[in-house]
């Protein structure tokens, strides 16, 4: 169950090849990826990843070990970069291998919520007209909701 | 003595990164108000706590947690990560 | 909008790869991979795939245009083989670029549902024990319901 | 004439993937009925309709449609693609 928490680029294809190949015990591999996002309206020049070091990996750990009691995985993959990245970058990416699509896709979607607005990460955009710190969105706290039946 | 961890905006209006604190604080509640009655940038940093997350030794708690035995108070927004 | 019918093996990583690499239109990418899945009780030594081929990509096509209706998506990605295929061996990709996670991961859940069950593919897996066909699951068909509100 | 193809277990079951069938249906049900008529590998492929689909050019749809104009009808047990 590698979790990797990195300031270098990685390879969305490498990362899920290497992941995956020689593998013949899942049916079915599902892969999330979040990259920066250029904005036409506001250009963005760079964007700037901080995390509270001590805490990021305990708890993406946790978040994982949750997802590992609720679904059936084979294994999963969490990596997540921080510092600093351009447009286009690849800024996180979660992958799940299980036997049956269903766990395969809700256990990345249950990893990703988790991920979004419960691991110590916070964006800031530096764009023509100036910097800001990402807002947290009511749809993220709402999309935890889901999960708590 | 704790060990008081600020990030993002928090960290900025704060202007360090983390201090110990000599604290006779009971809760995280009490912490923020003795921090708020040094100096303004505490008090522009934690102007309104519904938009302030905290974490005892590195684990997500709220306000009225008892600060008692912790080592790192952490203070910092909503998480924005993914 | 590719849609690839195909016999030769593909490479997910580096589909993805081709896929995603240079835009910076989309913030999130989601994939689903199907792979040919040992067991251990009964080992699978092959497995094949008929299609028809006529009627195939068209039933594609349109279960994408209707994904593309639903949700707001920057591209996808389908491809799925047929013929002889290996244990460990991709069977399909689903790939969908969306600016925000939510289109991308509904997306690609509607389209795997779809094509499960209504592109013209039929498994025939070849086993110790003999060869059968892979039937249809009530799960497969009762999943569709949940995209017709 | 129409043009008759057969998928998977039904196309084992009748031994050929595709036929022109000169018929006088209207229905693909009474198209399923003359080809029962003519032989017992005809009537066992048919033997359980709950378990066949079939697709007039190249489009899904229901044993009660009309096949006049029809150029294909295809038979075949539910999809397992993915």
């Amino acid at each position: 169950m590698p979790v990797r928490i990195q300031s270098n680029l990685f390879d969305i294809g490498a990362e899920i090849e290497a992941f995956q190949s020689g593998r013949t015990d899942a049916g079915a591999m599902v892969s999330f990826c979040g990259i920066v996002r250029q904005s036409e309206d506001a250009p963005l020049s760079r964007m700037l990843i901080e995390h509270y070091a001590g805490m990021t990996e305990k708890s993406i750990r946790k978040i994982e070990l949750e997802a590992r009691a609720k679904w059936s995985l084979v294994d999963c993959l969490i990596i997540h970069r921080f510092g600093e990245l351009e447009p286009g970058d690849p800024i996180m990416m979660v992958a799940t291998l299980a036997e049956h699509r269903s766990d395969a896709f809700q256990a990345a979607e249950f990893l990703m919520d988790y991920l979004k607005s419960r691991a110590p990460f916070w964006k800031k955009e530096f764009r023509t007209g100036g910097e800001s710190w990402v807002a947290s969105k009511e749809s993220d706290e709402a999309a935890l909701e889901r999960w708590s039946e | 003595m704790v060990e008081v961890l600020y990030f993002s905006w928090v960290r900025e209006r704060i202007g360090i990164p983390r201090e110990s604190v000599d604290t006779k604080a009971n809760t995280v509640r009490q912490l923020v108000d003795e921090l708020k009655a040094r100096e303004p940038r505490y008090d522009m940093a934690f102007s309104d706590l519904s938009s302030v997350r905290v974490a005892i030794d590195q684990e997500l708690t709220d306000f009225d947690a008892p600060i008692s035995g912790a080592r790192e108070v952490a203070f910092f927004p909503p998480m924005t990560g993914g």
